[in-house]
């Protein structure tokens, strides 16, 4: 399936877009899509560092499994306040 | 409005009155305020970006939560977003309750929970370039370095 | 004025913009209101008394023990006497400070200090008489428990 | 020496006036004083109260020595805030 995710503020800034489309496979987890999102954009995040995601506007842990519509977010390190 | 995420300037006294009850006796404000400078460099502006629908929505869980922990009615928070100049307000936590012993917990544990767990960001813009901020109590996470490293 | 005893309403707004700094990260303000109800009986209204001298002196020594117990430069503290009424504000202690942990800490400890230490006293108005309140952190102290017995 | 004790709040309306005027000998202490008043005004504090003294705009421990002209106040349980 394909799955529109979202980028913000940092995240959009290194991969120079709002939105990546990224291809996974039926039955996919949050952390097959973090590392495919990873092969296309290599300098989103360094290796070390755990990319937080939202499903459905909602912190997903990495065995989450996704679902054709999702709405997946990438979620660089906050700083509201 | 006890939640709100705006691009317009916040207004402390308006977000106070919300949470004014005759029978309470204390109100706990907190008000976050934009600074010129970070380690030494002088930040000309701010800008806050957020992921809007999460955003209100975590942050009416962590209202909740805050009602629940402390046996709350009254507990206001608002978020501006956009840019933000220096020196003017990005939070205000607003909390009434009876006595101010839970008012001053809740209210610290508020702001606490909000830098954690809402999806709003910070871009200090300073003369000769930017940084997104990351939360200042992950200050040294590899994270923020590698954020500082590749901030342009 | 950064401390202040007066009879007319307190302006929080006005108070909290004395200690707002561009150099800041936090203002934290406390606003103590007059409750409605005291162990169940209406409070009609509420009578604050001082000494206003010492009070004012007192107000000043805990200010400056603040601000060098916790490194700050921003502490204002008004306190209002006279006749108040319910859901009015009494006291408003106001703090700004580059972060926020010193600030909560700061005015937390304000409020304990002033109400431990300034000569100010609370007569609480009743349809059917009229008490003299002692602190509240001495609820069930002889001596408040002797000011309810005698109170009329 | 004669000293004019101002009371306040609950002091002041259990004695009924604002001030009272209290003869004790030279080198009286605080304690000496607090003694006195309790003798002119017995309601005015339950013996196992103590009552808090101010002189001269600070608080003063009873084994504090008074001198002609002091400013003395009975400061009664302090409810400010």
């Amino acid at each position: 399936m394909e799955l529109n995710v979202r980028l913000f503020a940092l995240y959009r800034e290194r991969a120079g877009k709002n939105i990546v489309t990224v291809a996974v496979a039926d039955g996919a987890t949050v952390s097959d899509l973090t590392d495919e999102v990873r092969r296309q954009i290599p300098n989103l995040a360094p290796p070390e560092v755990k990319i937080v995601v939202a499903v459905n506007t909602d912190y997903a842990d990495s065995e989450v499994v996704l679902q054709p519509g999702d709405d997946v977010c990438l979620i660089p390190p906050v700083s509201g306040g | 409005m006890m939640i709100e995420l705006t691009e317009d300037t916040l207004n402390p006294e308006k977000i106070t009155e919300l949470v004014r009850r005759d029978t309470n006796g204390s109100v706990i404000t907190f008000l976050g305020t934009t600074r010129d400078n970070f380690e030494g460099k002088t930040v000309l502006t701010l800008e806050y970006e957020a992921f809007d629908e999460m955003a209100v929505k975590k942050l009416e869980e962590v209202r909740q939560e805050l009602m629940a922990e402390f046996g709350l009615e009254q507990v206001a928070i608002s978020h501006r977003i956009g840019t933000v100049g220096i020196g003017e307000i990005s939070l205000v936590v607003a909390i009434g309750s009876p006595h101010r012993k839970e008012g001053f917990n809740a209210c610290q544990k508020a702001v606490d929970r909000i830098k954690e767990v809402i999806p709003i960001w910070k871009k200090e813009v300073y003369q000769d370039g930017s940084r997104w901020v990351a939360c200042e109590d992950h200050e040294f996470s590899p994270e923020q370095a590698s954020g500082q490293g590749h901030s342009h």
